[in-house]
Parts: structure tokens; sequence; C-alpha cells
């Protein structure tokens, strides 16, 4: 494998984009000794190399009809009847996610120029192994493959919350891998089990996305199976009642470790689910819908109510996240296209805002070492250009039109009412009146009414380069929010034929036992990786 | 001339490497008597003579020999080659130790030497007497090895308990022998499951008798409920031949344990044997993390979690079978690495005049020694089983042959067990890196061979973990197809 | 009219649990490895008589192997001892546990 | 190139000019950020009327469609799109004019403020969305305009964000808003689900291509149409602040005085009914809701001009009568008199500003004093400001000729002339009112202007008639005040004078609310009945003008103390408001918050935390616990192993 490893890594190939912060972090190990400073800047080239070769990648592979890009399969683990591939592929459904993630990476960087004070090589270390994970995770077509970039991602994770976090950093760090470790076993285990029951009909072992897309399996089975991917995605969502890990994450996670984690981290949930969850297992995905729909709109009302009352502002942040995915995973489980595309333009939409405002919260925290709201007040006066983005970010993440949260809440709610969703979309529309109580209580705690600390008068307003950080998540709020039929057309095909895939095959009743399905419609299908279209069959008769 | 000493060449050679190694020990051992000046040159020529043993097994061919009692094969090759791995490791980090503990005598490369003759024998023995015999020999120099620390109390007193345990388990393996002898009529275990197949016996002694021999093995696995020595003996021992003991005796013992749980399951008196080993590796699983869990003092966490190792260990044999041999080597291999490294980096980070090694010792270390740490930390990762390392090649491996074998309990019990583990092996990560660097090191300097064994072992654990196809292709390449 | 081999087998077996239990039982170690060496020699026993029984002579080839065995054991077990009482002037295992939980 | 073709430019111009006084000019620019300030929109007025003009001389009635962008595509299909129909025309007109000329005024009333440019950015960035709202063709457009001009309210009120209580009160508009828009935007969902388009035209045409299908249950028991219009009058009453959600708007005045004038007076509060009459067709095809509007309409009207009655802050005042007037536009819409509504909604613009202007030339005199308890024979000193609030109030009250008179009395007939006993209580009520009005309008008029100066020394030495700059708009919304009114001159009025109708209006707006099915205002009515409706109230007018003058020209505040003496409970009810903001507070406020400390406390700490770190400490106990069983001595281990033994050995003999 090594030597065609090595023409990929070299091509102008996913696998390069996923890869190359790794090998971007390998001239790390030897600069232990060097400045800060030189780490700093050389994290931030990296950065914005990376997201550099994504537009050049996409520009290259653009196409009006979406995109399906896969590089070549490469064999990673070969055994007699057992083949786990190395493959990924970009589709309509995974660019945003990857782009958002390049986008983040330089503005984490700015971001944690001062908050982080320590071991910048090992910080950037980590943020580079994380973002391979990231990427891997979204551009995975194998599911072990998937799973061993999923599980990649924690360890950077656990120790850029645990080496860089806060007083509790400890605890919450351990809260984080734990929570997120239980779910990805069982999940591991159900991956197993596919790839078995896929073995024991064709006589040849796979993890392939596409083969086991081909699997028909009873109710009863996808039940379970269903279960163990949902819990998994549902813990890194969060979903309630699986969500306390994540204020604890982000209050005790440096900055740039809050705006990775809600940023991208949180997507990987919701990604899996339209991704995975409900592509493999549709009648399980239907018949537990009504449940996972609950716990969303109970998030959506429950995560709003709870933020209300916090007394930190990271930790309202924190637990409006759980609100916005709340909606993300209303739009997914509407399973209604234009919910479908609201849901995506939504995960990207809460990682632009949220993430701007824990750089924001993570800027005053640089300044005063607090972020409790009862040690600010009124220092709109004193920052103006502060009030500004904060306002700014506030009101995109309100859902204000002509800002992108609109956008994304907008279209979500639209798609579940036709879907019949009435009373859930009604509950959830409530949400977004109270989402507008708590994020205004936000700015009102903070920047408006007199100043009521004197060690507030002095603060300094944000410098030339938080400015850097937040423009750009500033600029595509608006833009997504003006105009986002740019954003929205490259994913819309391949939402289509998943969903008409989704459809289709929850139109035929479950079998009694397992079976392969019939083979997709290439034409159809061929707008997502839902059947091979390029790759050899490796000899797969049922 | 008499036919008692016509012993063809070819057996002789097949011999090769352990005779290679027996003699380079006793070398070593009379060098140590008439010429100590050249002591530096011993873990050298130790090592030397290791990867020569290798270098001859890679050579040798397959077969039996000394009419049936020892046979070689591309698996015993396998395995053998996974115990001189344990061994290299054991032996490159043993000086700078041994420096320090003022101990640095040509017994340790010796014993060590002796002790991978006998296991390589063990693995290769298919005959009731060479297996006792072999187990003996390396026993008998890990007794040894164990209290080699001459002035720890601890030390001596891990020695000891060894002994005694080791000694009352054997007497019951020869017990087991004797009635299996008696009851079959066959010493050989082809003879043995010929004898079982035809119904020869009674079936109560029978199962006395293939119970004692199995669980003495069970007992050099550490598993529960025959475990409760090795937490003792893994903290008072010499953290470098710990390296070794927790590694390489448990090998060859698995490959023993393998074959004999094999042959007894497929014979009429069998049928539970399955169910034993099941009921074996959940409950060392489970306690085995459990009791990690609370241990403050690295090397007993350690001898825990081997325990539990050892019961994910089990879960391939609980459905016994050629398939059970490739998710044995594998996870085997992956442990040799993961364990040894760990240890070994132990051994360099714990000054060895002290008998406690408490993990919060380890607080704030990882910047201190960076490398070390790094390690440190893969083996850890490895250790729990996490993606992209060789350890979670080897529990994928190990659950994948439960659920092949309709075994869902058993991979959600390890997945259960894990969770813990994960809790476990995450503390010395923290401590190296998210605590406050409490004390300086006195008496701790890393020394060359120390770190490269570490930085071999680690490097192995994630080469192992990203490019799976190796070790995979190379067991696939070594087993007989399951 | 001679002595059957089951005899044997029964006073072998009587000897291994009296082994047994005196390695169970006693505090001194030197003790704990008699009994041991009592449980080796019923195994010897055993193998002994099998192989009359069997009319094979490689019960009685075991048994001369396992006596070695035993004499080596013993030699590192002896020094062990010699050890540890040397550090703690006791070989009461009871006491014996610098090392536990 | 036609005027209209730069119809986008109007919103675009006061968005650029918002964007270039907040983001980069500084606050030394001062006369630039005034050019800016004022010239957008101003330009935009100059944009305004050429449209106009070319619209109405060209297009009418046909709609004018400017296609800018496609917002979305796909499945659900929406352009960023402006229509210019006959109602849009005469908002567009409204906004512009009026909203022009309160810049002017701003001018010289913010003159002395630090954050000016601030203020301008805000008042610029509230003209492009109020535009976007007006003009937008389709459902999410208006949306959008709807939130927008929110937001800028919700920032104007907080304008003077370092005292506590603005801020607040912007939080309070915002939220509330909000309540109504999260009803307004199910209306939009409901009506894209069924209708899979949210354009103004498409909808209508495809509603009333198949009434049956917009009169089939739905939900809540309501037919289709009923539904989505019920939901989109509860996003009305938000914006609107009617019953039960108007409790915003009174706060509201904590903002700037231009503010309130433009915003709070003249154009945001009216998008509601704006938007009612823009739907019109499902009011039309849901009789039942629309009488809800209409009853919701009076009761507010009435209430709001009850509690005027009672209110000492001369803003507060007009921010009651406000809320009672767009009370009486809901009337209007509720009984099908849209045309009514939206002649109202105009000429109140107009007074209303006024009135709001003049009050500010007060406040801005008294050096920021509301209170009109310390004011009093102030016509002496602000010549011009008592003259045109005199006018305006004139008109208010509803004294022909003057515009308020003829607006509302259309209202009036509309209600009167809708069959069923309901509406004539309606039309008694909107009677009432109409005599409340003028009564608490003519007591602020002369708690203000006549009598002796009730402030202190210093205040006194201050008062000085506004400079031109405000002054001017004052004369020009009063002149507007006069003359709105004749463009509505009825139908009976015209041909009793044996003249062919010269209702400009009605004929004006007719495309826009053609009837579904003759629910029809004011037809079917003798010409002598309507002369009688006009007698009766003008009479209440002058009944109320003639209580006020009693009471308070000479008297004073004595008035309100012998009244507050002769029905103390009365009184206290008016001045608290009946308590609405408290009941409001118990009732949903605090237990919400209780709600959510619950929540966190409770289910997140106690419940789920808890459950997993007691979990923990379990797992951590069994070991704490099995690790004793390795007690270091040597025969316990033997033993374990024999134990071992011995039980595999039972377990597999069994």
């Amino acid at each position: 494998m090594g030597g065609s490893f090595l023409s990929l890594l070299l091509g102008d190939t996913v696998t390069r984009l996923v890869f190359f912060p790794t090998l971007a972090a390998v001239p790390l190990l030897f600069m232990g000794k060097a400045k800060p400073i030189a780490v700093k800047l050389y994290a931030l080239a990296v950065s914005l190399v990376e997201i550099g070769l994504m537009l050049a990648w996409t520009a290259a592979h653009w196409d009006a009809a979406g995109l399906v890009v896969k590089d070549p399969v490469l064999p990673w683990l070969e055994m007699p009847s057992l083949s786990i591939v190395y493959e990924v592929g970009i589709d309509g459904i995974s660019l945003p996610l990857v782009l958002l993630t390049g986008l983040l990476l330089p503005v984490v960087v700015l971001g944690s120029w001062k908050g982080v004070d320590r071991h910048w090589t090992g910080f950037t270390t980590a943020l580079l192994l994380l973002t391979t994970g990231i990427l891997g995770a979204l551009v995975a077509l194998d599911l072990l493959v998937f799973y061993v970039f999923w599980e990649v991602m924690l360890i950077p994770m656990y120790l850029i919350i645990g080496i860089w976090g806060g007083e509790r950093r400890i605890y919450a760090a351990v809260k984080f891998f734990l929570f997120t470790m239980a779910g990805s076993l069982l999940m591991l285990i159900g991956i197993l089990w596919l790839g078995w029951t896929y073995g024991r009909l064709t006589g040849l072992w796979s993890f392939r996305y596409q083969d086991l897309l081909r699997l028909d399996l009873p109710v009863e089975q996808q039940l379970w199976l269903f279960g163990a991917f949902a819990l998994a995605f549902a813990i890194k969502v969060p979903m309630f009642p699986f969500h306390t890990w994540l204020p604890d994450a982000h209050v005790e996670a440096p900055t740039g470790g809050s705006v990775i984690l809600a940023g991208i981290l949180l997507k990987l949930g919701t990604y899996g689910f339209l991704r995975f969850a409900l592509p493999l297992f549709p009648h399980a995905a239907d018949r537990l819908a009504p449940w996972l729909l609950g716990l969303a709109v109970i998030g959506i009302v429950y995560g709003a109510l709870v933020a209300w009352v916090q007394p930190d502002m990271k930790k309202l942040v924190a637990y409006s996240s759980i609100a916005h995915l709340g909606f993300v995973m209303l739009g997914i489980l509407a399973c209604d296209l234009i919910a479908w595309q609201g849901a995506l333009i939504q995960m990207v939409n809460h990682g632009l805002s949220t993430g701007a405002l824990f750089l924001l919260v993570g800027m005053l925290y640089d300044r005063r070492h607090t972020k409790k709201f009862e040690d600010f007040g009124g220092i709109a006066k004193v920052v103006p250009w502060f009030a500004f983005f904060l306002v700014f970010s506030t009101l995109a993440s309100v859902g204000l039109p002509a800002l992108n949260g609109f956008v994304g809440e907008f279209l979500i709610l639209v798609g579940a009412w036709r879907a019949g969703l009435h009373l859930l979309v009604a509950i959830s529309t409530f949400g977004v009146v109270l989402a507008a109580i708590y994020l205004l209580h936000l700015l009102q705690k903070t920047i408006w009414g007199p100043l009521t600390r004197e060690e507030n008068r002095g603060l300094r307003d944000l410098d030339v380069r938080e400015v850097l950080a937040l423009l750009p998540l500033c600029v595509f709020m608006l833009w997504i929010g003006v105009a986002p039929k740019t954003f929205l057309e490259p994913s819309r095909p391949a939402l289509e034929a998943v969903l008409a895939d989704y459809r289709a095959r929850l139109a035929q009743p479950a079998p009694a036992a397992p079976g392969l399905g019939a083979s997709r419609n290439p034409a159809e299908a061929g707008r997502s990786f839902l059947v091979d279209l390029d790759a050899p069959d490796r000899g797969v008769q049922p | 001339m008499n036919p008692l000493f016509a012993v063809p060449t070819a057996d002789l050679a097949s011999l090769a490497p352990e005779l290679l190694l027996t003699a380079a020990a006793t070398v070593l051992l009379l060098l140590e008597a008439f010429a100590p000046a050249l002591r530096r040159a011993f873990v050298p020529a130790g090592l030397a003579a290791t990867i020569g043993a290798a270098w001859l097994l890679t050579g040798s061919d397959s077969g039996p020999a000394f009419h049936g009692l020892v046979e070689s094969s591309p698996l015993t090759r396998a395995f053998s080659l996974t115990v001189l791995l344990a061994t290299a490791l054991g032996l490159l980090a043993a000086p700078g130790y041994l420096r320090r503990a003022r101990l640095l005598a040509g017994e340790y490369p010796a014993l060590i030497l002796w002790c991978a003759a006998g296991l390589l024998i063990l693995i290769r023995s298919t005959e009731l007497l060479t297996l006792f015999l072999a187990l003996e020999l390396f026993s008998v120099a890990l007794y040894a090895l164990a209290a080699f620390h001459r002035r720890s109390a601890r030390s001596a007193e891990a020695g000891l308990k060894y002994f005694l345990m080791g000694a009352f388990v054997s007497s019951f393996l020869l017990y087991g022998v004797a009635l299996l002898f008696g009851e079959t009529g066959s010493t050989r275990l082809d003879g043995i499951a010929a004898a079982l197949a035809a119904g020869n016996g009674s079936p109560g002694l029978l199962l006395l008798g293939s119970l004692l021999v199995a669980t003495a093995f069970a007992f050099k696995l550490s598993l529960v409920p025959f475990h409760a020595w090795a937490p003792d003996v893994y903290q008072g021992a010499p953290s470098p031949f710990v390296a070794f003991l927790s590694v390489a005796p448990k090998v060859a013992s698995a490959v023993v344990l393998v074959r004999l749980v094999t042959l007894f399951a497929d014979s009429p008196i069998g049928g539970r044997w399955p169910d034993v080993i099941a009921l074996l590796a959940v409950v060392s699983m489970l306690a085995g993390n459990l009791f990690a869990l609370v241990q403050r003092d690295i090397k007993r966490m350690l001898a825990y979690s081997g325990v539990a190792h050892m019961g994910y260990l089990m879960i391939p044999l609980a459905s016994p079978g050629n398939a059970a041999w490739r998710p044995v080597l594998v996870y085997l291999v992956a442990y040799a690495l993961m364990n040894a490294g760990a240890f070994v980096v132990v051994s360099m980070l714990y000054p060895s005049s002290d008998d406690q090694h408490p993990i919060a010792g380890l607080s704030g270390w990882g910047y201190r020694f960076p490398a070390l740490g790094i390690c440190l930390t893969v083996c850890m990762v490895s250790l729990g089983g996490i993606p992209p390392t060789a350890g979670f090649i080897g529990k994928y491996l190990v659950f994948l042959h439960a659920i092949q074998h309709q075994q869902l309990y058993l991979a959600l019990v390890g997945i259960a067990a894990s969770l813990i583990s994960v809790v476990v092996y995450l503390r010395v990560v923290y401590m190296l890196y998210m605590k406050p660097e409490i004390a300086a090191p006195q008496d701790v300097a890393p020394d060359f061979g120390g770190q490269v064994a570490a930085v071999v072992a680690a490097a192995g654990s994630l080469l192992l973990g990203l490019w799976p196809a190796l070790l995979i292709d190379w067991a696939v390449a070594s087993l007989p197809v399951g | 009219m001679t002595v059957p081999v089951s005899w044997y087998l029964l006073l072998a077996a009587a000897l291994f649990a009296i082994g047994v239990i005196g390695a169970l039982t006693r505090r001194s170690g030197i003790a704990i490895f008699l009994s041991i060496e009592l449980m080796l020699n019923a195994a010897n026993l055993t193998l002994a008589a099998y192989s009359r029984l069997l009319g094979d002579r490689a019960g009685q080839m075991v048994v001369f192997f396992a006596l070695a065995v035993a004499a080596a054991e013993a030699a590192v077990g002896l020094a062990l001892f010699i050890n540890i009482f040397r550090l703690r002037r006791t070989i009461d295992v009871n006491r014996l546990n610098l090392m536990r939980w | 190139m036609r005027p209209l073709d730069l119809l986008w430019l109007i919103p675009a111009l006061p968005f650029a000019g918002a964007a270039v006084n907040g983001l980069l000019l500084r606050n030394r620019h001062k006369p630039l950020v005034t050019a800016i300030g004022v010239g957008a929109p101003g330009l935009s007025l100059v944009l305004a009327l050429a449209a106009l003009w070319d619209y109405v001389a060209n297009l009418r009635p046909q709609p004018f469609e400017q296609f800018l962008y496609a917002w979305t595509t796909g499945s659900l299909a929406i352009d960023v799109a402006f229509r210019v129909d006959p109602l849009s025309a005469v908002m567009l007109f409204v906004v512009t004019f009026v909203g022009f000329w309160i810049h002017v005024y701003s001018v010289g009333y913010m003159g002395h403020d630090p954050g000016y440019r601030r203020f301008f950015a805000y008042m610029n960035l509230f003209m492009g969305a109020m535009l976007l709202l007006v003009l937008g063709n389709n459902l999410l457009v208006m949306f959008v305009g709807w939130e927008g001009v929110g937001l800028c309210s919700y920032l104007l009120i907080g304008y003077y964000f370092e005292e506590a209580f603005p801020p607040f009160a912007g939080k309070k508009a915002f939220v509330v808003n909000r309540i109504g828009d999260f009803a307004f935007l199910l209306g939009i969902f409901t009506l894209f689900s069924e209708y899979g388009t949210l354009h103004f035209g498409q909808l209508t045409e495809r509603i009333l291509a198949d009434p049956g299908a917009a009169q089939r249950p739905f939900l809540l028991g309501l037919s289709l149409a009923g539904f989505t219009a019920l939901c989109f009058f509860i996003g009305a009453t938000g914006k609107s602040a009617q019953i039960p959600l108007f409790v915003w708007l009174p706060d509201a005045m904590a903002g700037p005085t231009p503010v309130s004038a433009l915003i709070h007076a003249a154009t945001m509060v009216t998008a509601g009914v704006y938007m009612v009459v823009r739907t019109n067709v499902l009011y039309q095809m849901a009789p039942e809701i629309s009488t809800l509007v209409a009853v919701i309409g009076a009761a507010t009207a009435i209430v709001a001009a009850t509690i005027g009655l009672a209110q000492n802050d001369i803003k507060k005042v007009l921010a009651y009568s406000t809320v009672s007037q767009l009370g009486y536009m809901f009337l209007a819409a509720g009984v099908g008199a849209y045309v009514a509504a939206i002649f109202h909604l105009a000429t109140h613009a107009f007074f209303k500003a006024c009135l709001f202007l003049g009050s500010g030339s007060v406040i801005h005199a008294m050096g920021g004093e509301q209170d009109m308890r310390k004011m009093g024979g102030l016509k002496k000193q602000l010549p011009a400001t008592y003259r045109t609030f005199w006018i305006s109030t004139l008109a208010i009250a509803g004294i022909p000729p003057l515009a308020g008179f003829f607006s509302k009395d259309e209202i009036l007939a509309g209600t009167f002339a809708h069959p069923g006993a309901l509406y004539r209580v309606l039309w008694v009520v909107g009677l009432l009112t109409a005599g409340l009005t003028a009564c608490y309008m003519f007591r602020a008029v002369y708690l203000t202007f006549e009598g002796k100066f009730r402030g202190s020394h210093e205040q006194a030495h201050h008062l000085h008639e506004s400079p031109r700059v405000m002054t001017v708009p004052l004369v020009v919304l009063a002149t507007g005040a006069v003359v709105a009114g004749w463009i509505g001159i009825p139908k009976g009025v015209w041909e009793t004078f044996g003249a062919h109708d010269r209702n400009l209006l009605h004929h004006f707006l007719a495309p826009v609310v053609a009837e579904v099915h003759g629910a029809g205002a004011e037809h079917g009515m003798s010409h002598l009945v309507e002369w009688l409706l006009m007698a009766a109230s003008v009479a209440i007018a002058l009944a109320g003008i003639g209580i006020a003058r009693s009471q308070w020209k000479r008297r004073g505040l004595e008035a309100d103390a012998a009244f507050a003496a002769r029905t103390p409970v009365v009184q206290r009810l008016l001045e608290n408001k009946y308590w609405v903001d408290e009941i409001y507070d118990r009732l949903v406020v605090r237990p919400l918050a209780a709600l959510a400390r619950g929540c966190w406390k409770i289910v997140d700490t106690l419940i789920i935390d808890g459950g997993l770190h007691v979990g923990a400490f379990v797992t951590e106990l069994t070991g704490d616990l099995g690790r004793f069983t390795t007690t270091g001595n040597v025969r316990q281990y033997a033993l374990y192993f024999l134990g071992g033994v011995v039980l595999l050995f039972w377990w597999m003999v069994l």
C-alpha cells in the first residue's frame, strides 16, 4: 500500500487534503526549542496552505451538477475473506463541512494566539492531528476507516482541553473522552456486525459504505444497529440527555478548542446521522424517528432555557449549541429535501456564528480572565468594535434574517412543516423566540447598560489580529444570509440522491432475513456515494 | 552403536536457535566468573545472541523433530519471533537500570537468554514432558530474575512469592500430566487426542488432568482467579525484567493454551471448555480493569491491565479452532510492543532504588522527558485500544472473531471493560501532560539503550496501527488457514 | 496376591492432598516448600504407578526428569529463602506482604 | 431606462448610508455624516416619487415587479424581488416622505448627541429594512424587512445604552415582537407547504383559483385560510402592538423622540396593518378570523385610549394613542374596510409623526423633561410647535376637514355597515374611543401649552423655540395632517353634491383589495346614514374636546387630582395600565425562569450528571473492594488457585 499511498499523498487528491496537516506536524517534533512566535507563524502558514489546497481542489473538481470525487481505492487491511479498504471521497454532503474545517483552522490559530500561553508546539501538533482526524472522518467511505478517524479525533481534543484548559480541565477532558468513547465503542461493534453480515451473504467481508448500503436487514436487526450508531452520533451532537459533557468541555477548553469543538466536532454527529445512520438503516430510522425528533425538540427548548440562566458566557454559548444542533437534528430527521438542505447549511452556520461567539468570549477572557456575567456590563462604550462583532454574531445566532442563522432555521422549519411535523415545528419555532431571549440576555449583561466594573474602564478594544480572526466568519455569516443559493446548490444533488434512495428503500418492506438489495440506478445514485461507479467490483456475488 | 544416542543431526539443527541461546547464556555466565571486566559487553552480546537466534529461526525449516517431541512450523516461528522481540526489548532496557541499581552482572542477560530458550521450546513442544521441562526451564530463571535486585526487600519478596506459587502450580501441572498419561497412555498431544477421540480412560480423571494442565498455563497468563501473583511480582521485580516477564512467558503460554484447549475442546470430554474459557475471559477483562482502575502504583496498574489484556486474548479461544490463531498472534504482537514499551519507559522514569512507582510521580514529566513522554503516551493509547495503534488492531480482530462466532456478548463485555480501561490509561497521560511538575527527578537518567527500546516499542505500536497490513499479512502467511 | 495399582494411585492422591493442605496452612516458607515437594512426589508416584499399570516406561522417564527439576527448583528456592531472610529476618509468608492490594 | 428600474436603489441607498456611517466614518466627520444620513433617505424619496409617478402614470393597476436575484432555488424557490402595486405604492410614499422629514428633524434634535453618527446609521438601516418590507414581492423578503425593522427598533430603543432601562426596553420590544414573528413564520410555512410559493401575486391567484381548498379544515379546527390568517394576525399584533402584545410599545418610548415618531408611530408599527391588508384574501375567506381582528382592534383601541387618559408622560400619552389608533386600523381590516385601514394608516402617519416631533421639540425645549406636570403655558415660547401640535391634535380628534376625520369616519362607517349585532357594538366602542381620543389628546395639549409654567427656573430660562431644521418638518407634516384626508373623501359626499365619486384612494387601491365574495364595506348605505354617522363622530369628538377644555384648560392638574379623588380605583387602574406588565411577569416570565433553573440545577446537574457520578463511584468502589483480595499473602494466592481449579472442575463435571 505504501507506494500508492505516497502517490496519493502527492497527487491532487482528497488524501492530500486530509494528511497535509499531519505531514506539516512532523517538523514540529524538531521545533521543541523554537520560539513561540515562530511556531505560531508556522501554524498560521500551514493552516493557510491547507485552506488554499482545499480551495484549489474544490475549484479543480467543481461541477455544476454537484461533485462526487473519490480517490483511488487502496487496501488498508487485506485478509483472506476480509478486506478493509482505504477509500475516501468528497461529495456535496461532506464538501461544506470540509471547507468549514479549513476555514476555521487559521481562525483557531489566530484566536489562540494569546489564550494559549505555553507549549505551542504541542498545541499546534494536536490541532493539526485533530484536523486530520476530522477531515478523515468526513471523507471516509469505509466504515472502519471512518471509525479509525473518528477515534483519532479524541486524543488531540482530549489533550487540547486537558492541557490548555481551565480549572476543572481534567474532569472535562475525561468526561468528553468517556462520553464519546462509550458511544463509539458500541458503534464499532455495530460496524463489525455489519461487515460480518455482508460477508455471510457474499463470502467477502467488507466495510465499504457502498457495499453495506446494499444490505437489506430485518427490522429488529436494523433497530439494534441503528441504536448503536445513533447513540454514538447522538452523544457527539449532542442530543438531550447525552449533552452534559458539552458545557463542561466548552467551559474548560481553551478558546481554540471550543471553536473547533463547536465548529466541527459536533457536526460529525449530525453528519453521521445524515451519511450513515439513516441511509444504512432506513426502516429503523423511520421507526425511531419520532423518539429522536422528540429528543431533538426537547434539546431545542431545553438548551435555550438552560442557556438563559447561565452565569457564565461560555456556558451560555455552549447550551445554545445544544439548542442549535437540535434544529439540525430536527431537519435531518424530518427527511425532507428542504429540511436536509437547511440542516446542512445550519451545520455550517452554527460553526460560523458559535465559533465567532466563542472567539469573542475568549478575547474577553484574555483581557479579564473571567467569563462571568457579573464581571461585565456596559462595556460597549469602552470596546465599540468588540461590541459590534458581538452584536453581529449574536444576531446571526439569533437567526435574524439576512444573516446565516435564519437561512438554516427557515429551511429546516419549512421542510419539517412540509413533512407534516406541525406540532414539533411549532415548538421549535418557539425555540427561536427563546433564542432571542437568551442571546439578547447575553448582550444585555455584557455590553449594554451602565459600566458596572471599574476595572473594565481600561479594557482594550480588539486589535488587528482579533479582527482578522473574526472577519472571515462575519463575512460568511452575511454572505450566506443574503445569498444562500451559492451555498445550497452544491449539496442539493447529493442530498436529493440520498433522500430518493432513502425513500425508495423505505418504500419496500424490510425482509425477514438479511439480504442484498438490488443495486441502485447509477444515474440517480451517482450524485452521491450510493453505488460503486468506478471501483472494480471485487468479485462480490451473492 | 547404541540407538539411544542415535540423534539425527537434522533434529539438532532444528534446535539451533535454542542451542545458540543456551550456549550464549552459558558463555556469559563463565565470562562473569572469569572476565568480569567485559561486563559492559554482556548485554550487547545477549542482544546479538537473540538476533542470531531470530535469524536462525527464520532460516529453520518446518516439521517435527526428536520423534515428535518438538515441532517447528511457521506458526511456532511467528510466536518465537514475538518472544525474541520481547527478549530484545528486555535486554535493551536492562543496562541502564542495572547500572543505576549497581547490579550490573552477567547473570541477568544469561538468565534472560535461558528464559528465551525455554520459551522457544515451550512454543514448539508437542509432548507433555517437554512441555513440563520447558516450563520449568524458564520458570526457574524467572524466579531468579524476579529477585535479581539483591538489596531490595520487595524484589526478594517478589521472587519468593513467584517461586512458591510457581512451584505450587507446577506440581499441579505434573499431577495433571500424570493423570493424562495414565488415562490415555501417551504423553504426546497427538496421542492424547487420539486416545480421547477413542474414548479411552475415565472421563472424570481425564477432565481433571486436562484442567490441571491447562490451568497451569492460565496461571502463567495470570488469568483471574490465577492472577494474584502478578501485581506483587511486577511491582517488586526489576522493571526492565518486568518488561520481559509481562510479555514473553505470556506469548508462549498462550500458544500452549491454544493448543491444549483446541485439543480438549474437540474431544468428547471437552464440551465445557469454550464456556470455561469464556468465563475466564469475562472475569479477567472486568476484574483486571476494575482493579487497575484503583491502583496508584503504575507497575501494579500495568499488572492488572495485563490481566485484563489476557482476558481479551482469551476471547478467540472461547470458540477454539485454527481461526483463533490469528487474533491471538496479532494481539500478542501488539501487546508485546505496547506493554514492554510501557515497562521500559517506567524502568527509566523511576529510580531503581525506589520500590514505589506512584503514577502521580510522573506528573508534568511529559515536558521534561518529551521523547519518553510521547512513547509512554503512545503505549497507553495502544493499551487502551484506541486507533491508530496496534492495540486497536488487536482488539478489532478479537471482537471480530467473537462476532463471527456469534459470541456478541463477549464483544460487549469487552467494550465495557475497554471503557473502564480507558480511564486507567488516560490517567497516566494526564499525569504526564496536564499536571504541574511536582518532583524534580533524582537518580533518573534515561540511557540510550532504554530510549531505543522505548522508541522501537512505541513506533512499532503506531506503525502497526497505521499500517496493519504489515502485521496481518505476516500473520496470515505464518498461520494455518482458519 | 499383590497390591492393586489403584491403591498406589489413592495413596498418591492422599499425599497430594496432604501436600496441598500443608502448603495452604503452613506459615513458614520452608514448610510450604516442603509441602510442595510432597505434592511433586505424589505426582511422581502417580506417574510411576501408571507406568507400571500401562507397562510403559515413559512415565518413569518423566519421574526422573521431575526429580531433577525439583532439585533445581529447590536450589533456586533455598537461595531465595536465604536472601529474603537476610533482608527481612523472617520467612513467615504472613509477614512477607510489603506488596499487596 | 425608466424611473421604476431604479426601484432597487430606494432601499439600497439607506442601507449604503447605514454601512458608510456605521462602519467607515468617524464621529469627527459630522458634516459628512449628516450629508449621508439625510441624503440617502432624501435620494430615496426623490427616486420613490419618480417611481410612483412612473407607476401611476403608465402601469397602474398592473403590479410592477423587479427581479434582483434568486435567494434559493430548487423545490424552495424564492427570489429577492420587489413589487410596486397600489398598496405598496401608498406605503412607499408614506415611508419615504415621512421618513425623510423625520431624518431632517433629527439633524436638529440629535445635533448635540455624542452618538450622532450611530443614530443616523441605525435610522438609515431602519429605512432600508422598512422599504424592503414594503417593496418585497413575496412573504420572505417581507419577513426579512419585518425582522430588520424589529432589529433597528431594538437598537434604537436601546440607543441610550449607557442607561439601564433603554436596553431593557429594546430587549422587551424585540422579544415580544419575536413572539408575534413565531406565528408569522408558521403562517409562512403553511402557505408554502400548501401552495409551494410565497409570491404575493401567485399566492392570491392560487388561493382564488380553488377557494374550496383554502377553506378545508386544517389545524386547530380552523380552515387553511383561517389558520394562516390567524398566524399572520398574531404576527401583526406583535409588530403593531395590539392586545395582548402591546406592552412593548409604551416602553419603547425610551428611545429618542424621532425614533418614536418614525418607528413607533408612522411606519414600523403599521407594518402589521399593511401585512393584513396585503394578505386580505385569506381574511376574506376566514370571516371568523376577521371578526377576531375587528374585536381585538376595537378592544385595543378603547383600552389604550383609557390608559392614555391617565398618563403624565407626554410621550406615553402619544404612545397609547398610537396603540389606540392602530386598533382602529385593525378594526377596519377586521370589518373588511381594507382601504379605510390603509387610509387611516396614511393619515395617522402624518399627524402622529407631527405630534411626536412636536413633543420632541417640547422636550428639547424643556431640556429632556417629558413629564407634562412640569410643563404648561408653553405656547408663548414655542408658537410654531404649539400650532402644529394643535392642528395635528385636531386631526387625530377627527375634526373635519382634517385628515383624521375622513379616515376615522370611514372606519366607523365600515364597522356600522357590517351586518351583525356585534359590529354595532364595535361601532359604539369605536365611537367612544373617538371621544376619548379627542379628550386625552386635548388634555395633553392643555397641560402642555395652556395654563402657567410648572417647571423649574432653569427650565424656564432654557425655554426656546426649536431651530428651523426642526420646525420645518413640523410644518410640513402638519400640512400633511390637514390635506392627507382629501384623497379619500367618501363617495357619499361627492354624490350628495352631485359630483361623481372622486374617492381617489378607493379607485387606486381597488385592485389590491378585490373582494372574494361580497363582504361589502360601506355599501348598501344611504347617504343619509352616512351623513348621520359623520355627524355622530364629529359630535362625539367635539364632546371630548369640550370635556377636556372644561377640565384641564384652566384647572390643569387639579382636574387630574379631582378625578383621582372621585374614582381612585379607576385612576389607579389606568395609571398602572391595568397591571398588564405585572401580570405577564407573574404568569409567563417568572415561571419560565423557574423552569429554566429547574432544568439546569435538577435535570442537568442532579439527575444526569449525578447519575453518572454515582455510576463512576460505584465502579471505582467495586475495584477498590476487589483489590483487597490481593492480600499480599502468598498462601491466599495459592488458595485462589486451588479454589479456581476446584470450581472449574465442579462446573465442568456438572
